[in-house]
């Protein structure tokens, strides 16, 4: 090989590593900017969960998610997660983008020599990519405690949550340094891929701390303990919400693996891709069918039921978060068919705790996120990694090792079930003593949207369709305002 | 685009039928899920196979190469193998079900649109388990796996051309559609005795246009990543070379739908709108008709198409009004008109076209043509259409037919006037007592109240 | 984001109008396809071009090579190009018209959103036609192609720095909608004799909402596209970096908009609400003005610049208040303003920022000031703000004029009370009649008793 040859060949492994970094950074944008997405369906799902007079705040609530979120997650979250140097327990930099190299090191590349290659930041498709998953488990405690929430309460939770409680979870599974990813001496790793645990068990736990500490709605329970539904107001908005969430679940799985230019990178994210779909498909449908023999067991009448369905479907994209980058699509199948029992029996269960959780996100969350906790280490393929070697989970014949993954899946499950709930509960507690927490009975009964947002989410629509009088105008309904003269 | 259809049908049905047309596309996303996984994808996929079906993977498992399939999905070394050995391809991939699997998905959606708001349930249960499990990966096999009957083609290189679906995936639904909604017989109240039509409009008008907008940017994706690959030399052309045609073509479809439809009327003599729906409908047909032909095609020909599918549009819209079959989406004009179209036309307008076996030379679409084989392209497209037609019809009817005799396939007059949702569903779309302003909810006898103060 | 759009409009609209709305933005999309195709992307990015219009590309055809453009597209060669050898550059690229027509398209729909409710629809199409085939092509032609004057400065590396569009885009949109809200005047009903104000709220908040977080997302394509490469060193950290700039930005509008309602209202001692609209609006504003410089510019300046563009927004919202122009979804306040403080703040924060001409070295922005230039900067971008204010401003204002001195501008009194859906469009939004549950749709006189029944 000739000088000019090695030259070039030299080129062109520069070149390739460049795409490669970029490719990896934009395939983590791209998922990310789904992901956001789901935002989108979460206010969704929640705004046709709630009563109309009640539309515009909990919309407010998910905007501001992502806005507050952002900024919180800026400022202390991302540092807190994945801020290094840290500790087993917490990161601590990059506070407020602190210490990152932002610019320099591409401009390096550019000039570079031949020689070696530095990467560039990739601080900033982290941060982005990290930031919406935060967000998500933020959002999963609006729609229970939606309806009764103080404004104030929801804002201060969602910076602690996105700024504190989550990032450490994050921290102690996906970073480095956590000891439930170092396995803190027993050589074990949690097996936790895109957050069954970290994201849904977290967002599950604050979300049953939030209703059980602000207790039903008005009407929501009789006094001789009969539970009256109090219907959402929109089933299409539900199930464009729960839509578009099912198209950001596949990306929240898919992108998970976060670069895309490896050996081997795409295989594994089209088999997450595989599974999740086909375990919110399993679970769909079963619990549409447990609703359904449930529901005619209690003397209830049968119905086919989309919220059922859909949240079923969710539930069991939840549920295989946790492994769905390491099962077979069988195993998806299993995984999705228990999720979606499981989430019609959790809905029954919190309703007999008197829990008044207007969008299921407990059952969804935490009891789907729960499930896949405990199913991937079971039904993993590769499993543990032991000195090196994939030892695979307990079917394929890794006997102890993989017993003990189970088993430190567990641990995980706990530390960070009770890291949540306990932050929660005190955060929760504290508010509602401090009198934050909970809206006036008043505004609850005639509605927190033209109490607090002076907007009403429907001002004339519905009003037309039930009087009947289209051409009338309705001029006591117009707000006059004066402008500053 | 499964969000697209549900929303699209949502806004255009009745308040009252809005939870189950819902339902229904969420099932088709489900129940296709699970069946293209058992067998669907082996049937359309599945190698070996012959020139009418494929048979393996099936539950995606390889029943030829048990061993090697276990390697792909135990074995840890598939994930760092080095980029110097060969690369181990397999030929089951789990990117392309699911790719698959949404274009099985959309087909099997785009009957539900033309069969809304009068059937049973458990029928549409059951038909969408054929149609994604049977019906719909059988013509995928003949067209679009090399060794299918219409893909081989007759060795010298005549081939069926249908890059993204217009026939395999739109045909294939628009022609369910069409016999279902025959064997249905129209709603309750669309037609009157003397042969009028009465307009049961769907309750939201914003609703399906916003399911309009996502369908197209849905089928940005869908004719974009027909392609497949992103690697080879000139992938990014192509995509963009699609993307761009599918613009044109429901541009010009689009607005040919709309100013035929106000011309129309108003050389009849009666009121002329700007109507939306047509022109989101139109557009719809226009992207429908490109999915043929788009990757091979100049941006002009794009426009020519989609303005005559805009103009069939119109046509099959007022075929169907006038054999009084009642298609509440216009699903049959958009998807079997437009697809229709595509799969005519594109053999006429393409760039490339057909490769002669021999000499392995591209001859171009009629307009180009340098020989022969580009007439008898149009003609093996044609021959296409046909048989999916007829194997798509000929299944439905039986399928349909039989139902209906069972006497399963429509729900009764009761049900179908006092709507689905409450009695199937047991959720209507909007409860009325979620909308009263200033009434604690426990107060239920007050409901009647407060509709009227509110 | 035309979907975003769509439905931020339709929401903020009465219900009355709700399908025209929707209309106006699929045209937008449509019509805009077919013009930039046929002569906006020439006037844009034609080669040659003088310092002021390009012409060439006219239908997708390149006047000067026309062999090679038949090669591109003809000849199947291309596609099977060595990798060593030196790659074919066209250009004329499908994925760059692709992107730059939905830009197109975008600063075209801002437009309808400060002209709803009251705008004649074939005015609409009219002035729909101008602005994506000739205002905005040739403000792209200045700013982003490299013979336009404010991009090729004055040879000292003087340049506009406008990265994804706040002047380009949204500087012409909002300039077009304010000339076009002045001259049609208010809705009947918005502003009382006595200088109060009414307010005339959209029929429903949820699909505004629903419009606003799409366009949360459209934002950050909008803006993470811009870079238009992937493949160069640092091209993912600056894609990266913009949607992160983009987020904060918009959240630091949303927060300061919000409270800046708040108290501005609590302390007039008025009613005080955390309002939603204005805070979606707020944080649209936010990332509009993000767009001139998300590429090169730390986090904490966008914090800043998008709270400066939260009052920004707030400042319009009043000023247009004040002087008594209508503009039923804030566009101006969104997209002038936000654009305006975009375009005049970028050049201020960025850290790169301008190239010397002779040493090719960057001499940041004024905060990172190495070099006069900075300064200059900074005036060069003021002066393209004015330059595109007074082109897009001189233009609608004789587009708009004429039309008003035509008289078919704006609709009759008549349609603007009973509602442009019923009488242009043939379709309300929302027909009663498809709500009423167990009634026979023929009988329409009992749809009252049907209403109370439910």
């Amino acid at each position: 090989m000739n000088e000019n040859e090695a030259m070039q060949l030299e080129l062109l492994r520069k070149q390739m590593a460049i795409l490669q970094e970029n490719l990896d950074q934009f395939f983590m944008i791209i998922n990310g900017m789904f992901i956001f997405f789901m935002q989108c369906g979460f206010a969704f799902l929640e705004a046709g969960s709630v009563r109309s007079s009640n539309t515009v705040n909990i919309l407010m609530k998910n905007t501001l998610d992502v806005f507050v979120g952002s900024l919180s997650f800026f400022a202390f979250g991302y540092p807190f997660a994945y801020g290094r140097p840290g500790n087993s327990f917490i990161g601590h930099n990059n506070f407020f983008g602190a210490n990152v190299q932002y610019f320099e090191k591409s401009v390096i590349a550019n000039n570079q020599t031949l020689g070696g290659y530095e990467t560039s930041s990739s601080y900033f498709a982290n941060f982005f990519f990290q930031y919406v998953f935060a967000a998500t488990a933020a959002t999963v405690v609006s729609g229970a405690v939606a309806e009764r929430a103080d404004f104030s309460c929801y804002i201060i939770y969602s910076f602690t949550i996105t700024g504190f409680i989550y990032p450490v979870g994050a921290h102690w599974v996906w970073s480095p340094d956590g000891w439930l990813n170092t396995g803190a001496g027993t050589g074990l790793s949690m097996q936790d891929y895109a957050g069954s645990c970290v994201v849904h068990v977290c967002g599950g736990m604050a979300a049953l701390a939030g209703a059980k500490i602000l207790g039903p709605r008005l009407g929501r329970f009789s006094d001789d303990g009969l539970d009256k539904p109090i219907p959402g107001h929109s089933v299409p908005l539900v199930s464009l919400g729960a839509f578009i969430l099912l198209v950001g679940f596949l990306c929240f799985n898919g992108g998970s693996i976060q670069r895309i230019s490896k050996n081997g990178d795409g295989l594994e994210v089209s088999l997450s891709v595989t599974n999740t779909i086909l375990s919110g498909s399993a679970a769909g449908l079963s619990s549409m069918l447990t609703h359904r023999v449930h529901s005619m067991v209690k003397g209830k009448g049968k119905y086919w039921s989309l919220l059922m369905t859909t949240n079923g479907g969710l539930t069991g994209m939840v549920a295989s978060c946790a492994g769905c980058n390491d099962i077979a699509p069988w195993a998806a199948l299993l995984t999705g068919s228990v999720a979606g029992v499981v989430f019609v029996f959790a809905r029954q269960f919190v309703l007999w705790l008197k829990i008044d959780d207007p969008l299921d996100a407990i059952s969804v969350h935490l009891f789907g996120g729960t499930v896949g906790t405990l199913a991937a280490p079971i039904l993993a393929i590769r499993g543990q990694t032991i000195n090196g070697v994939s030892v695979g989970g307990p079917i394929y014949g890794g006997g102890v090792d993989a017993w003990r993954g189970v088993g430190w899946s567990l641990v995980g499950l706990f530390s960070i079930g009770l890291w949540s709930g306990l932050c929660c509960f005190t955060l929760f507690t504290t508010l509602d003593m401090v009198g934050l927490m909970r809206i006036p009975k008043s505004v609850e009964e005639s509605g927190i949207d033209m109490q607090k947002h002076g907007e009403h989410a429907y001002p004339e629509t519905f009003v037309r369709i039930i009087d009947d009088r289209p051409e009338t105008p309705r001029k006591n309904k117009v707000v006059k305002r004066n402008v500053a003269s | 685009m499964q969000t697209g259809f549900a929303f699209l049908e949502a806004g255009s049905v009745r308040s009252k039928n809005t939870t189950n047309i819902i339902m229904k596309n969420v099932l088709d996303l489900f129940i296709g899920a699970i069946m293209y996984f058992a067998v669907g994808y082996s049937f359309a996929y599945g190698q070996p196979g012959n020139r009418f079906i494929g048979h393996n993977y099936f539950f995606a498992t390889n029943k030829d190469e048990v061993m090697k399939t276990k390697i792909l999905t135990l074995n840890p070394q598939i994930f760092s193998f080095l980029l110097t050995n060969k690369i181990n391809t397999q030929n089951f991939t789990y990117a392309s079900w699911f790719f698959q699997y949404v274009f099985a998905a959309t087909a099997s959606t785009i009957v539900s649109g033309a069969m809304a708001e009068r059937t049973e349930f458990t029928t549409y249960m059951v038909y969408c388990t054929f149609l994604t499990g049977f019906v719909y990966p059988v013509i995928v096999h003949w067209c679009w796996t090399d060794v299918g009957w219409l893909q081989y083609g007759t060795g010298t290189g005549l081939k069926y051309i249908d890059y993204a679906g217009s026939g395999v995936v739109h045909l294939t639904g628009g022609t369910a559609a069409f016999v279902g909604a025959i064997i249905l017989g129209p709603r309750i109240g669309r037609f009157n005795n003397d042969g009028t039509v009465n307009d049961l409009p769907g309750h939201t008008v914003t609703v399906a246009a916003l399911g309009g907008f996502i369908l197209f940017v849905g089928f940005m994706a869908f004719n974009g990543g027909s392609q497949l690959t992103i690697s080879n030399p000139g992938d990014g052309a192509i995509v963009a070379l699609s993307i761009m045609n599918t613009v044109l073509g429901g541009a010009s479809g689009a607005i040919v739908a709309m100013l035929v439809y106000k011309t129309t009327d108003a050389i009849r003599g009666e009121d002329h709108y700007w109507s939306l729906l047509i022109t989101i409908n139109g557009g719809l047909t226009g992207m429908v008709s490109m999915c043929a032909g788009c990757n091979d095609m100049l941006p002009w020909a794009a426009v020519v198409i989609g303005t005559v599918a805009g103009l069939a549009f119109m046509t099959w819209h007022h075929i169907m009004l006038k054999l009084r079959i009642d298609d509440p989406l216009d699903a049959v004009a958009v998807h079997l008109g437009g697809g229709l179209t595509g799969v005519l036309l594109a053999p006429i307008f393409v760039v490339k076209g057909l490769q002669l076996a021999e000499t392995k030379e591209y001859v171009g679409g009629i307009i180009y043509g340098k020989h022969w084989l580009a007439f008898q392209g149009f003609g093996w497209n044609l021959l296409g259409a046909v048989a999916i037609i007829i194997w798509t019809g000929v299944i439905s009817i039986l399928l349909f037919g039989s139902m209906s005799l069972l006497g399963v396939l429509r729900v009764s007059e009761e049900v179908e006037l006092k709507g689905l949702d409450k009695l199937k569903h047991g959720e209507p779309a909007y409860p009325i007592e979620s909308y009263c302003d200033g009434v604690p909810p426990w107060s239920k006898g007050k409901v009647k109240q407060c509709n009227i103060k509110v």
